[in-house]
């Protein structure tokens, strides 16, 4: 179990996220999804990739698979300036509240999601929002997108010392996606 | 085991004879007898849990892993032990404040005996709501005080007792005794505050207290310097009489750090605040302070070393923290100063009016002897920063998650902005300068960066005026004054002097009523507007429409919920006595306050915020607050919204998830803002009322967010509801979402809708 | 802030003007008044931290990494976050008996009324010696200890609050804390077992109490079975009353696990014992019980879950364990055995007499609809283990790490002794069998080599006699009588029904004085030996040299510390009264007490031990109460042996390291056994004492490890200490080390070693 | 970070042992100490491996290395009848006591000891042990010789599943020592 970029977060029991070095596997995991969805949180907004904002690799993602978006914090207004509305808008403790649920309708209103990505939340609330559902939604599989490991998460990325290596996972996933 | 005797015991106790309002159902209650109205808030506010481990370590059983559906070697699952563990903070929160009480009060019993009276002014007829509410004893004296918090720590040892291993075993009932004991926390803080405002004399009755001032700037370090730290001011009162009696109040200063530095200037307007406790560890070591004196609560554990570091000797005054040093409490006065001054030796006083003549007569020896540092320039920081080996140490290890290497680095090649940034979102942990592997001395740094400008803080000003509460309850329970929004607690996480006066301003601005206490009180007034104002210049200092109120330190939060009772109480003519479920219900469904913890992070934190809710005033929390591990979460859609009619004494489904949350978490200061103004809507509003609580909701929706609120179908009953400005757009909004009106109702309650001896009639007055 | 009014409340407190002893220098003692004793003591017997987690999750600064000199956000280090989580667990466990004891003296109280006089027979004139020692009061009636439990909860307010994030800093200020409320946790067990004893009309005067039936063979499964769990015998006894009252004692079972056991059997000697608190699970899941009545502590908390899996039905008795049931406490009783009955559904009642009236009549109705199942046998077991795939997983979670998947895997092939080896070392904790991923039924197995057979429990005693003490006092302090071991706690780990007994055995053939309390009380009983015997028909029951005395329950152990107590008033002479210091360094000087906690698991265990510790009781735990994270060591060679001599008045460096620890765990029973020995050895030993004592150690150690002690220099004073039979080995032993003779006191006291207020003629009488 | 074997002394921070599974790379560590000491508990007595007693091996590790050995609990008079005087007797918490004082002179007075081995103690026990060491002793290193992973070490044997590796190590360990 590798350890997460904010010490302050450590270890947290025996069941860590696995750390996903390679776009490839990921892509084959996200689209084996049913009901996947996307939940974009307001570090995406200030936090940029070679000048890029992260969001935008976030909504390249989303369209690239067709994934739902829950816009989470205030990240609604930018999402909507990149032309691309959020299925729904929730504070992040709300959406993975609702997510525990077994019997929701999903913001699809098709049925629960399997598979939740995550882009874009504080460390330390992201890793306590994935406890909630790894001890409470056996139902779903999580995965994290931001350049830190999260271990609550079922799947994660790395701490990246390199933004580039960042990046080129990003893009990987992009391309696996389409 | 309810039992005769005990029922005639309590009557004893609360003197049933003194009829000045009938008693109620639950006089003092006993940790399960609200529990019936715990499970009913519970029911629709369900705790949401985020652990923070996966493990427990309670035992020698352990560790246990209850990761999931695991259950410990004792039989329990991962959400009982999270109810567990926040009964247990909420425990070790409220045993801060009564710990406090009965330590003040005994303090002032000596002072001035047990028979003396309760007098709050002549503004103050409802002295003390929450012991009214709770206990159903009109305090008269301090002996009074003292009965009460008696009652809370027998509580104490009930809700302690109950997270023994092979104790309590459900999420819901840890809960309720978290509810219990937070509830108990405000009595205790009540009893502490009001204990303190007559036994040192504080001010109650005026509204526009003094502005002193505040921030490291404004402390003249030429004369000797006292810093006093911590919650309790018995022992910085004696320093300003000391003082005062030698005639020395202009010769040396006293500077506080966290509630006392509140507590002083509301004895003193001559002392200075410092700051928050972000900035205490930051403060030490510039050095600036010549003998410490540290209370209870919120000391740096390190005091001891850090001031050695400097030179500046510490006395501890408590026996919540006397950090290992020798009591020197009999040793004559000259023989202890003449260790410190000569041999730098810090020492526990637990005599108060000793420590104080020690600190004034150290004081006054050791400034001559100590050169203090000026703080370094940005030359030298520049010089400094460039040991900097970006190994990214610091950055990992900052509870803040700041960037803190790469502003290093930053101010390494000149440009300090980010450095600056830093600073100022920093809680002053010294973990990142404890981390670093080249010794960079941030914290000298910071120095550099930090404002030594002055800013002015409103002294704190006590429980809220019965007058006032006549003039805002009827605009508050209608709705008319949008919401009261009491920022409380410690501020001491992201961005938390912009954040927090930004909420103030947009709140203040919008004729909410603003109330601070604690730390907050202090951060907001540390940022000046264009034209140089703090907040506290900028808008008045009443309890009403548009004003910022400093109600005072930390115990003062209690004057909040009492400000709520008393709107029940005075405004709508309720009985507070012995009522608890009646005024909860009452706040819950009418008055529509929200508590903002933003920067919360201690136990304390904790068992203000639950007390607040179990009272019925929903509480916004920072992003890291997730860490405390629980949440009360409704799901407007899947919640049932239903209540009782109070006039018809009939069940209606009113559809509308109002207040919608008890405890959340939010991500962002805007998402904060909009979240807030969302938590003032109350079932009972009026319709001109929601009209303008939706114009705001609606207002900074659009502002942050850039639509409509997505769910504000949920809070529109009928057209009348719909707010002017927005008529048409949210007119089509509705109709897309097929919104149908929904019932009004004007005395919407929860009695009747659990099991409970209440009457529904006890609602109405 | 030690005040007048404060020292005139106390003294009206504790009737000063009753002259039955002169007041102490402690009456009623804040958190800081014994502060000194603590750190002489520590000062010998240092902390030793073994940390279980290396972070700190207390607050949302965290969690912070504390490893080696790495401080938290707050600025504490390990060694004080030890101490802080110490502290926190004594507070736990303090509470709990602080909850019980003003729990069942209300009780009590409304069924005799508060002048309900204290009367402990005619054996007993010091009738509470803790709380005589410790508040300086000598109490009469239910109010007295009633007022003894208040004064409890207040100090522990007081030390919860310095848990508090940015509070106390001090590793030995925090030990010093749970000294404190450690010592309080006596007084209140003391004011918990005497209530019972003069409400419950337990006997106290007699030495050979009766031999009740244990085990789960010993119930008969025919008839309906009442099972009472926990440690209140208010449910239990009214359960008694009604079965007594509609003749139906020979009709219904009622049998125990924990320390209810011991108090049901105190009520009525039909009543029977389960087991320990280890057996629990597993007689759950036997489904043997109708109806199971819970109080508090030591209760599963998946017990409800559990009953529903086998058909039992659950009554929730106590405000501290509600277990998210339905509380139906006003419901009428056939209403509720309806529910209980046809839908089995489990439910609190928080008034005793109708949870019996409840229990009762649902265990009759039950009873006839439940067909039992009969315990498995070996061949079916043999079968079921056959599902065993050796994944390991079993194993792994085994907090008493016993070889679970092998032995199963040697039952599948035919050999059931290895399992039974696991069931007997087995905890119940059921983690093993959540574990398996092949869903083998451990637990259904372990029914098969579980003994069906029906051991012999001595009921409990309560206090020891007055007569007793004065017959034993002597012979103790002076040596003769080797010492007094107690073995206290839960037992409820390692082997524990042989080693246990082993021990017991071991120690009662050496005629040293035996005492046990809680469910080390029943383990004992749990083991026959070649005639059938089991240890409590082997020794007589008296508290004299080979006796082994049941002194009763958890609160019990109260007794033992007062027996200490008892032995410096009764056979020294020295006043109790408010003098806790003067007692606690009699009894660390010259008593030779241990205690053998060998399967402490829970925060009680920490409190009670810690509490014996204040009053120099050295206490040995087994080997994975390193859990606890604290011991208190000295080391022989470096520490400072030098103390007062009380007649000359002058210090001398006795050179002799005794007794050697205060806290210690053992890895395994021989190292137990020969520490124990090692551990009676005081100061103050007669020469002939010394001999008998050491004749036991040498006698002992050669026993287990094949030579003389390494250490045995250390405690011959002169020649005449070395006991005969080892006398020519242990000369040529001396003169190898270069031994010389050491000081002999008759004396030996701290005091004067360290600041107090006490006289060093304090010390003598 | 691997998993202990007993999951119930699991994860306690972010400095774990470093897993060691080759036996030349361990005699290396173990002969650069310049006063080592092998701690033996009692667990050594009831342990075999394929038929011989752990508490041999680990007194051929003693003797290869010549380290002094300190006997815990009982183990002392196993360690006689086995021609092996130990040079010191303590109870584990005992001897952890004493080299947590980087003064202490050590069980042969020569000065504290810098490398300490742990040969026999249950798991739960050991780690907590070793705890204090980790923490408080930051003069010495330790190692442990069972065939559990102690997290609380430095250098710590990974859990076995087979006793032959367990045994392949400790002979080569003796091996690499003489
Ligand atoms: S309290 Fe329960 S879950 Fe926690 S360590 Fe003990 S047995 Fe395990
Ligand atoms: S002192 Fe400030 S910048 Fe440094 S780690 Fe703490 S919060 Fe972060
Ligand atoms: S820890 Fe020190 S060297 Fe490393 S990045 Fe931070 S300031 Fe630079
Ligand atoms: S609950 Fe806290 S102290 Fe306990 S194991 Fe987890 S992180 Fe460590
Ligand atoms: S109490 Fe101190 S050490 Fe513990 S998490 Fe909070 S800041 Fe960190
Ligand atoms: S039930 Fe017994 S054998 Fe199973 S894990 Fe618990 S202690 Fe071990
Ligand atoms: S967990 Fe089950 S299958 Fe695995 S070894 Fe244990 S009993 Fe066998
Ligand atoms: S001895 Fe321990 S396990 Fe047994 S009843 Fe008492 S506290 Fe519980």
């Amino acid at each position: 179990m590798p350890h997460p970029q904010h010490l302050v977060n450590i270890l947290t029991g025996i069941k860590g996220a696995m750390e996903m070095k390679d776009a490839t596997p990921l892509a084959k995991i996200i689209k084996k999804a049913e009901r996947p969805l996307l939940v974009i949180g307001p570090r995406a907004l200030e936090v940029e990739i070679e000048g890029r904002p992260f969001i935008e690799y976030l909504v390249d993602i989303a369209k690239a698979a067709n994934i739902p978006i829950c816009a989470t914090a205030h990240t609604k207004k930018k999402l909507l300036e990149l032309g691309m509305t959020p299925e729904s808008t929730y504070d992040v403790v709300e959406i993975v509240n609702a997510l525990k649920d077994a019997e929701w309708k999903g913001v699809k209103g098709e049925g629960c999601h399997d598979f939740v990505l995550f882009g874009g939340i504080r460390t330390d609330l992201g890793n306590q929002a994935l406890s909630t559902l790894k001890h409470f939604a056996p139902h779903l599989k999580t995965m994290t997108l931001c350049k830190y490991y999260y271990p609550n998460a079922n799947f994660s990325l790395p701490n990246y010392k390199k933004e580039e290596e960042w990046k080129a996972l990003l893009e990987g996933l992009v391309a696996g996606l389409k | 085991m309810k039992g005769k005797r005990k029922k005639e015991e309590k009557e004893k106790i609360i003197r049933a004879e003194d009829e000045w309002e009938p008693i109620g159902h639950t006089p003092m209650p006993h940790v399960t007898d609200l529990r019936n109205w715990d499970r009913r808030l519970l029911e629709t506010y369900k705790p949401f849990y985020a652990p923070f481990c996966d493990l427990c370590c309670l035992c020698t059983y352990g560790k246990c892993d209850l990761t999931g559906t695991n259950r410990g070697a004792c039989g329990i699952d991962i959400s009982a032990q999270q109810g567990r563990i926040v009964t247990l903070a909420c425990c070790m929160g409220m045993s801060a404040h009564a710990g406090h009480a009965a330590h003040i009060i005994d303090y002032l019993i000596e002072k001035h005996g047990e028979d003396y009276p309760i007098d709050l002014g002549d503004q103050v007829n409802v002295e003390c709501p929450n012991i009214r509410t709770v206990l159903g004893l009109k305090p008269k004296t301090l002996r009074d005080l003292k009965t009460a918090v008696q009652y809370a720590a027998e509580q104490l040892v009930h809700v302690v007792s109950s997270t023994h291993t092979g104790q309590e075993g459900d999420a819901v009932d840890y809960e309720s005794k978290a509810l219990h004991i937070s509830m108990l926390d405000h009595v205790c803080m009540e009893a502490a505050d009001v204990a303190q405002i007559i036994g040192f004399k504080f001010p109650t009755s005026v509204a526009d207290t003094p502005l002193v001032d505040m921030g490291w700037g404004s402390i003249d370090r030429k004369k000797p310097v006292i810093l006093v730290v911590g919650h309790n001011p018995a022992s910085s009162s004696e320093i300003i009489d000391y003082l005062r009696n030698k005639g020395l109040e202009d010769k040396v200063e006293v500077a506080g750090i966290c509630c006392t530095a509140l507590e002083t200037t509301r004895y003193s307007n001559k002392a200075k605040v410092v700051g928050p406790l972000s900035r205490q560890l930051f403060f030490v070591r510039a050095g600036i302070a010549d003998v410490i004196v540290a209370d209870e609560q919120c000391i740096r554990t390190d005091l001891t070393d850090e001031a050695s570091k400097v030179g500046s000797v510490v006395i501890a005054s408590s026996d919540k923290a006397c950090r290992g040093l020798e009591e020197v409490s009999d040793k004559p006065t000259d023989e202890v100063v003449k260790a410190m001054v000569d041999k730098g030796e810090h020492c526990l006083i637990l005599d108060h009016e000793k420590a104080a003549e020690v600190a004034v007569e150290a004081a006054l020896k050791i400034a001559p002897k100590r050169k203090k540092e000026e703080p370094i320039d940005e030359k030298k920081a520049i010089e400094l920063a460039k040991a900097c080996a970006a190994c990214g140490s610091c950055t990992q290890v900052c509870p803040n998650l700041l960037p803190v290497g790469p502003a290093i680095q930053k101010l390494a090649e000149g440009d300090a902005e980010p450095f600056k940034q830093v600073f100022e979102n920093c809680i002053g942990c010294g973990k990142c300068e404890e981390a670093c592997p080249h010794g960079v001395p941030i914290f000298k740094l910071m120095q550099a960066v930090a404002s030594w400008d002055t800013w002015k803080c409103r002294v704190g000003r006590g429980p809220v005026m019965d007058t006032e509460i006549r003039k805002v309850g009827a605009p508050i329970v209608l709705g008319t004054i949008p919401g009261v929004i009491a920022l409380v607690g410690c501020s001491n996480f992201p961005n938390e002097i912009d954040e927090i006066a930004e909420m103030v301003d947009e709140f203040a601005r919008r004729k909410y009523i603003v109330v601070l206490t604690g730390c907050s009180a202090m951060t907001v007034g540390m940022r000046k507007d264009k034209e140089g104002k703090t907040i506290y210049e900028k808008y008045p200092g009443d309890f009403d429409a548009g004003g910022v109120v400093n109600i005072g330190s930390c115990v003062s939060n209690a004057h909040i919920t009492g400000a709520a009772m008393k709107i029940a109480n005075i405004f709508a003519n309720l009985p507070l006595r012995a009522n608890y479920e009646v005024i909860a219900d009452y706040v819950l469904n009418r008055v529509g306050a929200v508590g903002v913890a933003w920067g919360a992070m201690s136990q304390k934190a904790a068992s203000i915020a639950t007390g607040c809710n179990r009272l019925g005033i929903p509480v916004v929390l920072g992003p890291h607050s997730a860490k405390y591990r629980r949440l009360y979460l409704s799901r407007k859609e899947e919640g049932d919204w239903t209540v009782m009619d109070g006039r018809k004494k009939e069940l209606v489904d009113t559809e509308e998830p109002s207040p919608e949350h008890l405890a959340i978490v939010t991500e962002s200061k805007e998402r904060a803002m909009v979240m807030i103004a969302k938590l003032c809507i109350r079932k009972n509003d009026t319709q001109p009322g929601r009209q303008i609580k939706l114009n705001h909701y609606i207002d900074l929706y659009k502002k942050f967010f850039g639509t409509l609120p997505d769910d504000l179908h949920h809070f529109v009953r009928t057209e009348r509801d719909i707010p002017m400005f927005f008529k048409k757009e949210v007119k089509q909004f509705l109709q897309e979402k097929g919104w149908k009106p929904k019932p009004v109702l004007s005395l919407p309650t929860l009695i009747g809708t659990y099991e409970t001896e209440v009457p529904v009639e006890a609602t109405i007055r």
